[in-house]
């Protein structure tokens, strides 16, 4: 794996994940790929320890870069009271792994997430974690998140709502 | 396993209150009121487990929460449905850790007992060496819940072997329910599994946030009119009929500023329009055919939404169960089902489910801004004003709206008191009468105990 | 909601010990313990919330817990301090979430209810509209904090409405008051906004442990010695007066064992000191200008600390006070404020900030020890042995030290009982005798409830 | 601090059911229940504290809990053992965090006082200066536990102190004690430290497990069946006699279906058997060469398993205590000792480790299996229908094995009555008649109050 | 240190966390070298701040590669009901410091590891947390994991079982 | 980005999280510039999403090497009870993001860290998180931080103090 591309490809991720930590939103937009597909798959408890226990036909995301740009653009109106205030998120990237897809400038990029976010002055703070993969590839030499699926570890979510990105 | 005494004092003061259409803050997340709820109302009243079309094929189960005890619904060789306690009976574990699956027996872990579907012991490991006459197979089938019914597809238990027939208990929420359900041929089904996530609240103000609060619509979600999606009247949600029905039932028909819905029959496909008013009374196929949301709910934690999505051209409708199973005075498990009519066509379905992604469950962009209020209501119910029994401070919420004042409109075609305004607290006060009357019944008889 | 009954019985055997000097070890974590004090002394005595100078102008607010209930505390446009209660009187959600801004109006994200600075409701999304007569706005403004009181830049309230008025619940706190914070023109000022974290201990041994036991000092925070910073006499932060004053309050006013201060007037600059003589009467004056560290608090969880720190040359003092917010029996939510004379130079300023950062809140180096001892004595205090309220083991902590011997020095300068060591357990057994008193007010009334 | 009057119906339901062999579900995780124990159970009976070769020399200390007391083991200079409470005398902190060291002195960070190996206070900083005769210092020594014994190096203690003495609640426990710990010369030695880890259960469902119940080997370790490691043969571990002995302690005496065991003497090297001859009497030497598992425990808390591993040619035997110690209801931190005879060769004390660590403690392949089942019977235990203490769910876990029907084998040589099979559920029943007939104690005292 | 085995080791301790995480364990054996020693000593709260607080005498894992076999063949039988049905459980990798050990192809490798897990649809989840002292080589252009010592960080461990491996 | 230079600023920050998790302070000061200027800003909840929630003029730490100096040799006294006996404690460092600064040799180093603390025999461990940016700067070849300054993300800090150092 050319390490060049492996630091291209990782700062990207990083990037992304300061953007989001940081609202900005509008930046982290940029960073999508117009034919984007960005799931998030339920997690459920199944029979016996080889079992999927991914349900693809239900999901928490089921996205396009257009409904996230519209979910972005909610989250700057006025009114879009659970992020205003608003709280602290941080997502911590880490396990990155990469290797190359099938077009030329394509790689599958898989990583794990664990995001945190601290509302108000309240003490306990929420978190969610898992894995992502991704496809990742250079349009005139911009790297973007063409696919990205998310598995959440958790049968149950226990963030009080999902209105982060992942 | 102590004896308690009520305080009939701060009882008295509730009832009074609640007369006047105020309820003190102090009962929202009260641990003592939350332990008599979770007995004398989740105790009693029936609760929502599945619809059928989860449960495919005889084998298929579900393992559910009737709040705290632990449910494994399944579907016997004969195609019915039973519910057992989903505990072991020889020492008690949770016998099936599963969400779904399909099986012809349950083995316990710990000793090896099984069960078949119809709750049987049918398998102890070495039985006849190590019991002898002192144990019969038949007293260690798996425990039952005292009672299951379904309606439109809808399956319900009740762990009062006494409570009232579920169609009873329904009333006239089951005309609505066959508008909801019954529309279609083949009625509707769930997609995949429910979502699920806990969310910072006390189920009391999650079940009226969706069954008796239109009004918060235009401030809650007033995001939604800054991206244009919704009208500038605040009074938009407002438009049509909020009927109260009988045990705290009540559902808002939501129509628009003209009295008609936004596009017929909830911008399905015109070609199902025939198949409705076949399925329903024309009663009902009138009310569809001028609706634009239906949202409401069974007492005491069921609740639903029918709305319309979209855009001219691109309307899509589908229907949305969702539980709000207790988990202790402050936190709710959602369970949220996603269902849509089984005769409708795939693509129609798939686009009805990316909307119904982008406004409800979790990462909805409507209910994200609804869990941010129910928190902020937990956040402000732990203090001695807002604890005060004595009502000091006169900590009361208000349920003021239409008091006395709006009287139900008689020409409603449906059944109960349909009011001719959904901003209104008519079902709020319903379901917390309805609420009190469960608490409180039976006190004395506890303080003589 | 449950009627309950007190023992007596261990309340009498509490009583006697705590006459012989003698504190049962049970009462520290005491989940029912806890439970009083939560109504009967946060209840029914004075809070601080904050200092003038964090509400600089009109409209400015912050946002503050006295205890468990929110607190909205603004400045209305007519310069006065309003406390609500921070909860929408709708229905009652967390009307604020931040912790400090500026604004004329607070609208409620639920239903869009709006309130001014002075909490009248002043709009009502769509208010007549949708409500009539059975609606009065004057009825739903937002409920005041009962009481709010000042004295020398110092907001405080209480939820109690008959409780005694601030200047006579501080009594001659307030002469000392006048030292640490009206010695300058202009008064203090707040750097910022409060430190918070939430720390393992119970909110009385934080308390106490401030207010009432510089003989902590020479073991706790022996490492200042070993770092040369601090005297090797282990008497050093004996030297001086305790100070019993009225409700629990005290002071401790240490010199050093020339009986002078380290440096006059606290190492403040020479410059200052004529001001400090002129805001200040002599006796006041000559406190000040002998003393080293005034170390105290006012009950129930306020505390303070005015030291010196640097060295030759470059001394400088501030104003610590700290707040001790209970989060149930364990844990204690820690709000503490640096504070500095408004007339001070601003390089001092800078100065004795940092020093203030090196020493105390949670990254202080003295007060990362304090942390572990209050941590240690939640866990030690769960246990059979310590928790028996018959003493069957002697579970009891000592605060014998200088009982019925030390006597007070009648020629101190400045009111309450002065005695001429601040190695006692004077201000200690003050502060409990006053918590018993006030647990214990009304017990009979309750058990005939 | 509130009375509390018990529920004398709830209490006269479960007596009744006991003696049918049932056990109501209710009382497994009961909040009330678990009250109840951590008084009546955990302040009153034996715990275990450590063994001797934990504390080699004088000076050794070990930090221990009694449930909630945290406890202080010290090994004075004059060899004693002696208990304190691990709190200082003077305000109550835990003196000693550490888990185990040497030292001559405990020195309390807050105050500084210091207390030697016999609890004896021997230092307060600046003591003379600022205590006087209101302070003698005989009366602040360390608060030893009331009750402290040894039998076969193992150290118990004791809170109540009008408990039986050591030897008597032991009783005929003592003689299978001599087996398991003093076969050898030198008796056992614990290598390292115990392993330490939360686990999600009731202590009274471990210490059953582990106690009581050789037939869950069969399914919950069915892995090691799978694996070819332990016989197909279901009643593989029900081999031999369950002897049921006072006080709730008892232990299964597993041989083989040849009622031989696998390997002479656990498969310890021949060159030690003539050793545990000389150390054994006749009738225990006979049990010792005859079996191939020991599994027991001395109520309440204390489990022990000695088992044979290894294939022909390699085996090996060692001796796992455990201690249960309750953290709630739902909770559990068990401390794992492992040991062995301080005789036996190096190598084998090596191989006999490693397999300790491939079958037992947290990571062990066949404890990993029983906490799932331990956490399975917590998450079935807190609905309406397991807590129902009317018991109109028919909510009781069966012990009927064997009830009224095996009868005890008089030919056995131990002491206690000898029944000859371990799939039976007598040692249980027993348990839980001790654990009613505890709890219940001077309840009527109580309620008279 | 060369970037380049810095990436195939670090890609190695991914890629093992990568199979575990997803329950390919016989995958997982491979990446170990036949002579691996593989132990969890216990954490301890010692007198002193300068002392030593890990045991090495008692342990949480006292492996070989054949006994780590064994482990992991019980995991695919039918009754290893621990792990069926299956946990979710995430190897948070990070704080990667690699070394040369005194052989050629050889390296020490220390790792901090932050492993979560969720069982069936409880809400609380698990973790454990530490780090990781490894010696990894090449055999014949393969990277395996040759030694690794575990050290948690709490004294008292606080998920309910070990039935992973770290 | 230089690979390089990467590489060898990321194992300056494992290296400092290595010194401060194994308690080797002294060593931990020779990471730091004399000119280092450390701080950590508080964290509120402010009005508005857009809103800046940090507040520059109260910290947690407001340090100079000098005073780090001295906090560091008060950890080698024998009563620094906060510390004796010891935690144990583990920085998670990860999404690091390193770009030039103005002057050469001299860098803007961003990182999350995620540190968890486990304090004597109790099951509760404590955790704070949030981001640092730094100035990283080689001097006669050696790499040294230059200036830190750390960000909460919590309003309300959890741990029970805040003795480690971030
Ligand atoms: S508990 Fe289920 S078989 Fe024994
Ligand atoms: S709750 Fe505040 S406006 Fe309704
Ligand atoms: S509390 Fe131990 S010396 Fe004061
Ligand atoms: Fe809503
Ligand atoms: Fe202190
Ligand atoms: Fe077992």
């Amino acid at each position: 794996m050319n390490a060049d591309i492996q630091n291209q490809i990782t700062h990207l991720l990083y990037q992304e994940a300061y953007l989001l930590d940081n609202r900005k939103y509008k930046e982290w937009l940029e960073l999508l790929d117009d034919e984007l597909v960005y799931r998030m798959p339920l997690r459920i408890t199944a029979e016996g320890k080889e079992a999927v226990d991914l349900v693809d036909e239900m999901t928490y995301f089921e996205e396009t870069k257009k409904s996230l740009t519209t979910r972005v653009n909610r989250l700057y109106t006025t009114s879009a009271w659970v992020e205003n205030p608003a709280p602290r998120q941080r997502h911590f990237i880490s396990n990155i792994m990469i290797e190359p897809a099938t077009e030329p400038d394509e790689y599958k990029v898989r990583s794990y997430f664990l995001m945190k976010r601290s509302r108000a002055s309240e003490h306990e703070t929420e978190e969610i974690f898992g894995e992502r993969n991704d496809i990742i590839r250079r349009i005139d030499g911009e790297w973007k998140v063409a696919r990205r699926t998310i598995y959440p570890d958790q049968a149950v979510i226990t963030v009080m709502n999902l209105s982060m990105f992942l | 396993m102590f004896k308690k005494t009520l305080d009939e004092n701060a009882f008295r003061k509730l009832k009074e209150k609640m007369e006047e259409g105020l309820l003190p803050q102090w009962v929202i997340t009260d641990p003592d009121i939350y332990e008599l709820e979770r007995v004398k109302i989740f105790g009693r009243t029936w609760q929502f487990l599945a619809h059928e079309s989860e449960l495919s094929e005889s084998g298929c189960y579900v393992t559910r929460w009737m709040v705290d005890d632990p449910v494994l619904l399944v579907k016997n060789p004969s195609g019915e449905f039973k519910a057992f306690l989903n505990s072991c009976t020889h020492r008690g574990p949770r016998l099936c850790t599963e969400d779904r699956g399909k099986k012809k027996t349950f083995t316990c872990p710990y000793h090896g007992w099984s069960f078949n579907l119809n709750g049987d012991l049918i398998g102890i490991v070495a039985g006849n060496k190590v019991y002898g006459e002192e144990m019969c197979k038949k007293d260690w089938a798996l425990r039952e819940i005292p009672r299951i019914g379904i309606y439109q597809g809808m399956i319900f238990a009740c762990l009062d072997p006494n409570a009232i027939p579920l169609e009873d208990y329904l009333g006239d929420m089951k005309w609505y329910m066959d508008i909801l359900l019954g529309r279609s041929d083949g009625g509707m089904e769930v997609r995949g599994v429910p979502q699920r996530w806990v969310t910072k609240a006390n189920w009391k103000a999650t079940a009226e946030n969706f069954m008796a609060d239109p009004y918060h619509v235009q401030t809650t979600h007033r995001s939604t009119v800054e991206m244009g999606i919704s009208p500038e009247d605040p009074l938009y949600a407002g438009y049509g009929h909020q009927v109260v029905l009988n045990n705290g039932h009540g559902i808002n028909v939501i129509t628009s500023a003209t009295g008609k819905a936004r596009a017929p029959y909830q911008g399905t496909p015109e070609s199902m329009w025939p198949m409705f008013n076949r399925n329903l009374s024309p009663e009902q196929a009138e009310i569809l055919s001028k609706t634009t949301v239906f949202v409401g709910g069974m007492y005491p934690n069921l609740s639903f939404v029918s709305p319309i999505h979209g855009t001219e051209g691109h309307l899509h409708n589908y229907l949305n169960f969702r539980l709000w199973r207790p988990i202790g005075p402050e936190k709710v498990e959602v369970w949220c089902w996603f269902m849509i009519d089984k005769a409708a066509p795939e693509e129609y379905k798939e686009a009805a489910y990316k909307s119904y992604i982008g406004s409800f469950g979790p990462s909805g962009t409507l209910e994200q801004d609804d869990t941010e209020i129910w928190a902020r209501m937990v956040e402000a119910s732990k203090g001695l004003m807002a604890r005060d029994k004595e009502l000091n401070y006169n900590s009361v919420a208000n349920y003021l709206m239409g008091l006395h004042r709006v009287e139900p409109d008689e020409s409603f075609p449906g059944p109960g008191h349909a009011y001719p305004t959904t901003y209104l607290d008519a079902i709020a006060r319903s379901m917390h009468e309805y609420w009190l009357e469960l608490i409180s019944k039976d006190m004395i008889k506890e303080e003589n105990e």
